[in-house]
């Protein structure tokens, strides 16, 4: 059966495609937004707590990788497959090499719900992964030119609200533990799944408007929106496996490098590379790989996961 | 009571441009600006505000028809290209011609 | 005593009346009425999951009819006793057919609080008896005749933000069960009272600001504005009698035939009949029916629904 | 730089009118609009945007003097008695005349 | 359509103002104002509208060249010194000069 | 261990002065502050309802008068020590005079984690507390000239968001008793830590903006602004000895002494004192004297408190 906040994704995006009234007011997007980067982090941080910073360090070393390999290698099969040009290939790529927090989160729902566990550090990894992307976009775009400045990137990336909370949750909740963030779990965590719901009831209405951009763009951005994150989800699943990570947390990482970013990733590539056109990222990123990795995508990559863990 | 002619110069563009048009702005000479969140329609298609992505700010600058000229000038160059944007300059008069 | 979500409302309008700095920004009284409204659907379609609604059908078929006669029996009162215009008359028997949620949920919360069960089924009558009000206004005000266009008219009446998320609601309840929406609870259930309480909150803002077009229009809409729902709330009785409904059900239906429209409805006539002046039906619908339902009203419906049944 | 006149036509109406106006404006010919929340007060009294029901909508469209007119023309024949609106036209100077 | 000559007054301030600012529109003889929650930058340094204190508000009058006059000297005799606010004039073309 | 809410703060700040791009929206600022109002209403109202109200008549005076007092003792070493402008010392008085309710619920959430219990009608204290330094203020910069117009500061002072909301919730709480206020609390108590911490992340991104205010205007205030609180907490701990306070309600009113108001006093000096600039008061009270509060008075309030009692 169907999780039901995939359902409230789905009620988004059929009231969005038959052009209902229903529209939620940005101050409500930002303010799910801002729970759910902080309850993430939070969570994260209060494992972060339980184990010593150095154990993770080959996890964290592999993550990165990953992010700038995703990139990497989405890069050339834009620039020729999709005959695209080099900054809306560079920016693609970098929207597919770095990783979604709401994805994520949906992720964490779907195991929960099956009771399968997943090392719980797993938020720190999503927020490592977030970068190196955004840097091999830029490169791409770019090349290494000295105009590049270098200082308002850096700036851009990790100043931006999307790591800011993420991170500010991670820390708080290292800082202050499992006893000490308790009196702040009826908000962060009791509310998660039901904040998580309204999130995907926008990112449904989202969603169905960067429809009309796949319309404008044709059939190679929906055929690269679902090959890519398959594809990905391999590598994942591999540097999981390497890792030595369990079930759950296999399927994680294999989701994270299949999602594509929406928050971080847009807003750096807008202001760093903006001669790219933001219509084809996000009716990729938003209008076919969110739905796929959440309707369907999670469930391969635990049925990828479970037969490699097997 | 004395009124004195000046320009305003109103852009319309994307939400992330603001800090960046902030800059542009305050090292154009001009003494402020005042930003309203927008949405609208133009060439990039519906913007309709749902998210940061597609938000539009307006933003108004009082000036002397010297820094509204070339301030749009500048703007037009660097951001027409890449960025939903209009700019648009209306005459207006003021009271105290010294703060803008 | 009095329940304490309906001092939030005596707060409001004193708040109002006294001309306080108090306004809550309209984000967060959207942000309250989707959480409502999801939270009333999500409620009956769980329970619409334990039963066939084919044994529905007669109860379904009966709201709706009795939507249909409140505002056809409104139409002439307000015409010939209240000498409105035809436009105004017609409007206002629409808002007086359909229901208002907000009634409907301080009704659910007295119940609640004096545990008195109802059918729990209620929101998907709710949501029918939103609409065959406004079929009756719209043809009430301008015939029958070619020129309305109601391809636009259903499109505003079922994809308004009201029936959208109540439908949502309900289907999602109904499709993921008991169980699957269990992790929604702390945000849709546990929270429903506070949400309840700063709705009205808002709600008496809103009504004090009413009170001015009351001031113009005088006391024919006073009269009806508190006739009106006592009169419904007879026929509700009666209509709850045949259909066999328990105690609580008599007085869910009492309140939702007493109730006037405040979201769907002024929508739906601002845009299809736009000749008839919006400052009278809400003078009448939030300036007195409001009130008077939530205040006084259902209690006098449970009294008489006690007295019916009993 | 070479600048053009155009007209720019603001209007003032009820939120609950966004889409049928935004349909009259993309059918009048003009290349786009801006729009912006307002709350406000006139003829049919205060508006103070508290619910959807009493907010108000800020729209600005960009033109030529003659889409301008006829636009403004339409809008009032259609809309002015059951709708509270205003509108009014100002001139502007814009840098590209062929994106409006 | 004929149109009519009218003046636009504009207003930038503190949103703390609003009421007060309300109360003067209405005195002046104005039939009515708009406003919309705004941002900006001007000699009192940045007001980013993050909170109550630094918000500001942006009102709009339309109403005949007197009364602009009138009111734009009034509220910069009563309120320039001690408030964050801007004043400017532009002219507009109106359709109905009875409503204003 | 300092308290997670407390490191909300710190994120706040932090993220303030490093430039991010994280902004919260004004309506999720107002949403969160209402709820915060109506939370510390609602918790004193309760407890007012098991006390007769003439038994708190003496500590009703008493920080009536310690208002008067505080604001009294602060306008001469604003005018001497800091050679500030009339209205201006004038105004800073009255901020300190006054209390600041977030410094208040910071207070509550510190004593709670430690188990110190303290007497619960507090709230009381902190609406009567309010107000007094606002007369105070207006008296002092203007005298009591025949041109004030007290019809409109006694509106401006009454009416205000603070007061209503906190004098709403405490007749609520009171009208309603534990027990009718039960099904609000998983809003109003459950969420209180939650909802504070995402206050404080907003009161940190406020503060860091403030300190451009104060590199204008140099040591004084920054002096004022530590030395005030102290001074002050002192007076608070002398009242609260005086009324037999316990441990906990001591320390509370030490801390509502020492606390400078950001709500309801800035909105009435700005109307009632308009040539006092602003960017003075708010740099002393937002940049200097909450943070010092929360991150460093309250502990020692506690044991300064601890001391005199013990
Ligand atoms: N003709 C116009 N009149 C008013 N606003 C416009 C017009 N064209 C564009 N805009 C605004 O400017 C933004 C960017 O325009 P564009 O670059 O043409 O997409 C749009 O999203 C609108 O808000
Ligand atoms: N003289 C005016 N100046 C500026 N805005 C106005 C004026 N009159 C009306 N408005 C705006 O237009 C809306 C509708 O006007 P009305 O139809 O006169 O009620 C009002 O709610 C105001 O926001
Ligand atoms: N030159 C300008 N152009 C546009 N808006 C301005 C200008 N100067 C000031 N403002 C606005 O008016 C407000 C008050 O201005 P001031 O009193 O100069 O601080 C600022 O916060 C801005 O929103
Ligand atoms: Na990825
Ligand atoms: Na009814
Ligand atoms: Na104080």
């Amino acid at each position: 059966m169907m999780d039901p906040v995939i359902l409230f994704f789905v009620l988004g995006i059929t009231a969005g495609l038959l052009r209902s009234e229903l529209r939620l007011p940005a101050a409500v997007y930002e303010f799910v937004t801002i729970v759910l980067l902080l309850a993430i982090g939070l969570k994260g941080g209060i494992e972060l707590a339980k184990q010593p910073l150095g154990q993770l360090l080959p996890q964290m070393v592999a993550v990165v990788a990953l992010g700038f390999v995703l990139a990497l290698l989405a890069f050339p099969i834009l620039r020729k497959l999709g005959r695209l040009q080099r900054a809306d290939a560079a920016s693609i790529a970098a929207h597919y090499g770095s990783v979604s927090v709401g994805t994520y989160a949906v992720a964490v729902a779907y195991l929960g719900s099956r009771q399968v566990s997943f090392e719980e550090h797993m938020p720190l990894l999503l927020v490592l992964m977030e970068v190196p992307a955004i840097i091999v976009g830029i490169i791409l775009a770019r090349g290494v030119s000295r105009s590049t400045r270098w200082g308002s990137v850096v700036h851009e990336v990790f100043l931006g609200k999307g790591i800011v909370l993420l991170l500010g949750g991670l820390f708080i909740g290292w800082a202050a533990g499992p006893v000490g963030v308790e009196p702040l779990e009826p908000l962060f965590m009791d509310l998660f799944k039901g904040i998580l719901a309204l999130f995907l009831l926008e990112m449904g209405l989202i969603t169905a408007a960067q429809l009309t951009g796949l319309r404008r763009y044709g059939v190679f951005l929906v055929g690269f929106g679902i090959a890519m994150p398959l594809f990905s989800s391999v590598l994942g699943i591999a540097t999981a496996w390497m890792l030595g990570l369990s079930l759950g947390g296999t399927v994680i990482l294999a989701t994270l490098a299949a999602s594509a970013s929406y928050i971080a990733v847009p807003a750096a590539m807008r202001i760093s590379v903006p001669e790219a056109n933001p219509t084809l990222s996000l009716a990729a990123a938003l209008g076919v790989t969110f739905p796929f990795n959440v309707l369907i995508g999670i469930p391969i990559y635990h049925a990828m996961a479970a037969w490699a863990l097997g | 009571m004395n009124s004195y002619p000046k320009k305003l110069l109103t852009i319309v563009t994307e939400a992330a441009l603001e800090s960046t048009l902030i800059r542009e702005i305050d090292r154009s000479g001009a003494h402020g600006y005042t930003v309203t969140d927008a949405r609208g329609k133009g060439d990039h298609g519906v913007r309709d505000a749902g998210w940061p992505a597609s938000a539009n700010i307006r933003v108004e600058v009082v000036c002397d028809a010297e820094t509204a000229r070339s301030l749009a000038a500048l703007l037009h160059d660097r951001y027409y290209q890449d960025y939903a944007m209009i700019l648009f300059i209306a005459d207006v008069e003021v009271l105290r011609p010294e703060k803008f």
